[in-house]
């Protein structure tokens, strides 16, 4: 069973308040953006230097100077002010940005986050990932539980200690996967605890698929 | 008038030499001083090290200075949207450091603005800090990052006027005016020149005095990186379009 | 709609505790935000720690805070036009804190933007350095000097949306873009409050997501400090009207 | 003889260039903006965050959100821009203005400077002072060459180390008084050097009011 990328994203918008700036990674955390509670005010932030972002423009009205951070053609919003990219990351790193949601590779218990580079592959760049992780007030993960390896085999994401390079330690509030839901408590002691099960999910499957360790307070 | 010049390779006549660092605005293909890249390209000169957020795609951008293998580093936060890049990077061509994307903004603002370095949450704890100074602040952990200034900056704006005023136009504004004030000589490209008085300003995004070069460009039809749309019938909500974060 | 507050008192309700860190923008009388001002006079808060460049005069702005001493410190970098404000200070009421105005403009800048030191030049071999590291970049002397960060910043703008975006004035912008990004709740005053959509978004100043509140004052007759003109005969050159240093 | 305040100024003003941007302090460097060759661009910075100042407003034309440093009403001209206070001084600390002609209490030999506090009298601050010699590229004194005490007699104010607490050291690079024109090698080791005299001024006179050190090599 478990959930879906849609339902993933689903449960992600289930942390947005009225009033939130957002911040959304590349992929499932992009769809967050379909979930957004009728009449609530959310606005989207993109780091390249724009707040209140609207959707994707029709056919034929792309503008190639509005665009996001992933580079794809944008709308504007009445809410919209532009800024620069000094002023983008000042807002992101002064910690006024409420919520970001983005991607893993993998995520240890105590917070720490890796999803820039995997050493031996053409490194790409952290873009404005690292910044984001250490600047933004709340940061929720939307993954996979395990990541799928060529070979057929499974590895775990969520574990004791991240392997892969980090993107920042001890930054991750919040981990959505498709199995279920974690909270950690990433500045202080209380660890990594499970709190939700994906739809047809049990303890058991997670905790075959977990490396590291977290209490159960299933709610 | 004085800071008026006829065309891109004018504008740059003189400030160009080998082994020199050069910053150039934009974000993907959005806001880059394409006229002026295609200018440096032309002049031949060597073992540049480029300060920008992204190296642009081949063909395109600063894609063609790295075809003709000018460029030695690239300091930068992305890269690798163009083969020509990854061959030279994976073949040991060509040098690159990464900075985090605030972490390269707010070094270059810092250039500028007199300051030698200051300190960031940002990349603590990562590849990024090894090697720098780490310093605890009421508790939390920062890292120091040192300010940039390079030789030359290579700028793109909508409207400037001929004391060298600009303004920039929605996401095409962004590394644009950090850039602009942090080099030695720098040189804008605008897409409307107009006379003193006629930007508002209130509205000016980078003031004259940063801009000692500026040219007229006709940019046609600007390159677009990813084409997303969404169709006639959609009824995407208004805040459906996601955000990217690499 | 949210944002908007009906008038001074309610947009400061439940902000306001003794011996709190308020900054407060404008430089002299410029860009005040004079019916906030009031509304912290009104409220009887004290032993108020003061970020601003300046500390008001007799009877106007700051200075009226100094008259029912509600005030036990000011961080600023001009002051005394006032006498009840040399007075305090002499006597031994008032602590001051002198900064530099480009330190106290950038610890203010780095407080919002998650900085929380940086090096400058200004100051060095000082008494302004005394008691803080220095240190050389590049054979060059510096003064570490750190972010500021308060509990509410008040702020005054000349157009503000509903959303919280703003636009400042000519030279009523000074102080009151920093401050609104630094602090844990800023609320704005602007003399015409629209709705989202009617400022052009390439000119906003400050994003909305900086101001929790707005209001609209009706700022009538602002008060100047010092009126310098000349005569309709006077043939001044263009470049004439004096900077001042203090 | 010696100069007047006029005569000062217009020999300041001979330090401008075409497509110069200069900050002028308070008092008789505020003169020099009358001295301004025609047909030469200089665009005058107000620290407050204006670039392009005019002259002041005709009577009746006064607007209260336009005010230089030293508070004064003033007016834009077309090639005006406005920052805020953060971004002006990071254009000054940053080396972008080209010069700043200042007034002063004290300079010492080797360029460090005292004009903005007295010990003992009531302290106002030193506003952008402090920024602006540590971040012009090029700055100019303009002052009385001694100072007239209260009793009647006359103190140096060009000396061998300011005893009053400095504005910055290593700073000033040339002093113009009522008596004559100084260089001063401000970071190197070659001291502060007599290369102009005023109208009907000697050496002699000189000498006598300058407790620093200088040497004599007149244009």
């Amino acid at each position: 069973m478990a959930w879906t990328r849609e339902q993933m994203a689903a449960r992600a918008a289930k942390e947005l308040e009225d009033g939130f700036y957002v911040n959304l990674g590349i992929g499932i955390p992009t769809l967050v953006s379909n979930y957004i509670p009728e009449g609530m005010s959310v606005q989207l932030q993109s780091e390249n230097g724009m707040l209140g972002m609207g959707p994707f423009p029709y056919e034929g009205e792309e503008d190639p100077d509005l665009i996001n951070a992933g580079k794809q053609t944008i709308t504007a919003l009445p809410t919209t002010s532009y800024f620069s990219s000094a002023d983008s990351f000042g807002m992101i790193r002064g910690g006024h940005i409420n919520l970001s949601i983005l991607g893993a590779m993998q995520v240890a218990q105590n917070g720490d986050l890796a999803n820039w580079m995997i050493p031996g592959k053409m490194v790409k760049g952290m873009g404005g990932a690292m910044d984001l992780v250490a600047g933004v007030k709340r940061v929720v993960v939307v993954m996979e539980h395990v990541a799928r390896n060529k070979d057929g085999t499974e590895s775990a994401k969520l574990l004791k200690e991240c392997d892969l390079p980090l993107t920042g330690t001890h930054v991750v509030d919040l981990v959505i996967t498709d199995l279920g839901v974690f909270t950690i408590d990433k500045k202080g002691d209380g660890g990594m605890t499970l709190i939700e099960l994906a739809d047809g999910v049990t303890e058991d499957e997670i905790r075959a698929k977990t490396e590291g360790e977290y209490k159960v307070e299933l709610k | 008038m004085r800071k008026v010049y006829k065309g891109p390779t004018e504008a740059l006549a003189g400030l160009l030499r080998d082994n020199m660092m050069i910053m150039c605005g934009g974000f993907g293909l959005c806001g880059i001083p394409d006229e002026l890249i295609d200018a440096v390209q032309a002049s031949g000169v060597k073992g540049l090290t480029i300060v920008s957020n992204n190296a642009g795609i081949d063909g395109v951008g600063l894609g063609k200075l790295l075809e003709t293998r000018q460029v030695a580093k690239m300091i930068s936060s992305y890269v690798g949207e163009n083969k020509e890049f990854a061959r030279q990077y994976l073949g040991g061509e060509l040098e690159i450091e990464f900075n985090p994307q605030g972490t390269l903004a707010e070094r270059i603002r810092a250039g500028g603005a007199g300051i030698p370095a200051f300190f960031t949450k940002t990349g603590f704890g990562t590849k990024v800090a090894e090697g720098k100074e780490t310093r605890q602040f009421d508790g939390e952990d920062y890292v120091m990052e040192r300010g940039l200034f390079a030789d030359l900056a290579i700028v793109h704006a909508h409207t400037g006027d001929t004391e060298g005023n600009l303004r920039y136009r929605m996401t095409a504004r962004n590394f644009n005016p950090m850039m602009a004030t942090a080099a030695k000589v720098t040189v804008a490209q605008v897409e409307h020149l107009v006379q003193p008085g006629e930007i508002d300003p209130d509205t000016i995004h980078t003031p004259g005095i940063f801009v000692k070069r500026i040219i007229a460009v006709n940019t046609g039809e600007k390159r677009i990186e990813q084409r997303t749309t969404r169709k006639r019938n959609d009824a995407t909500p208004a805040a459906a379009a996601g955000g990217g974060t690499h």
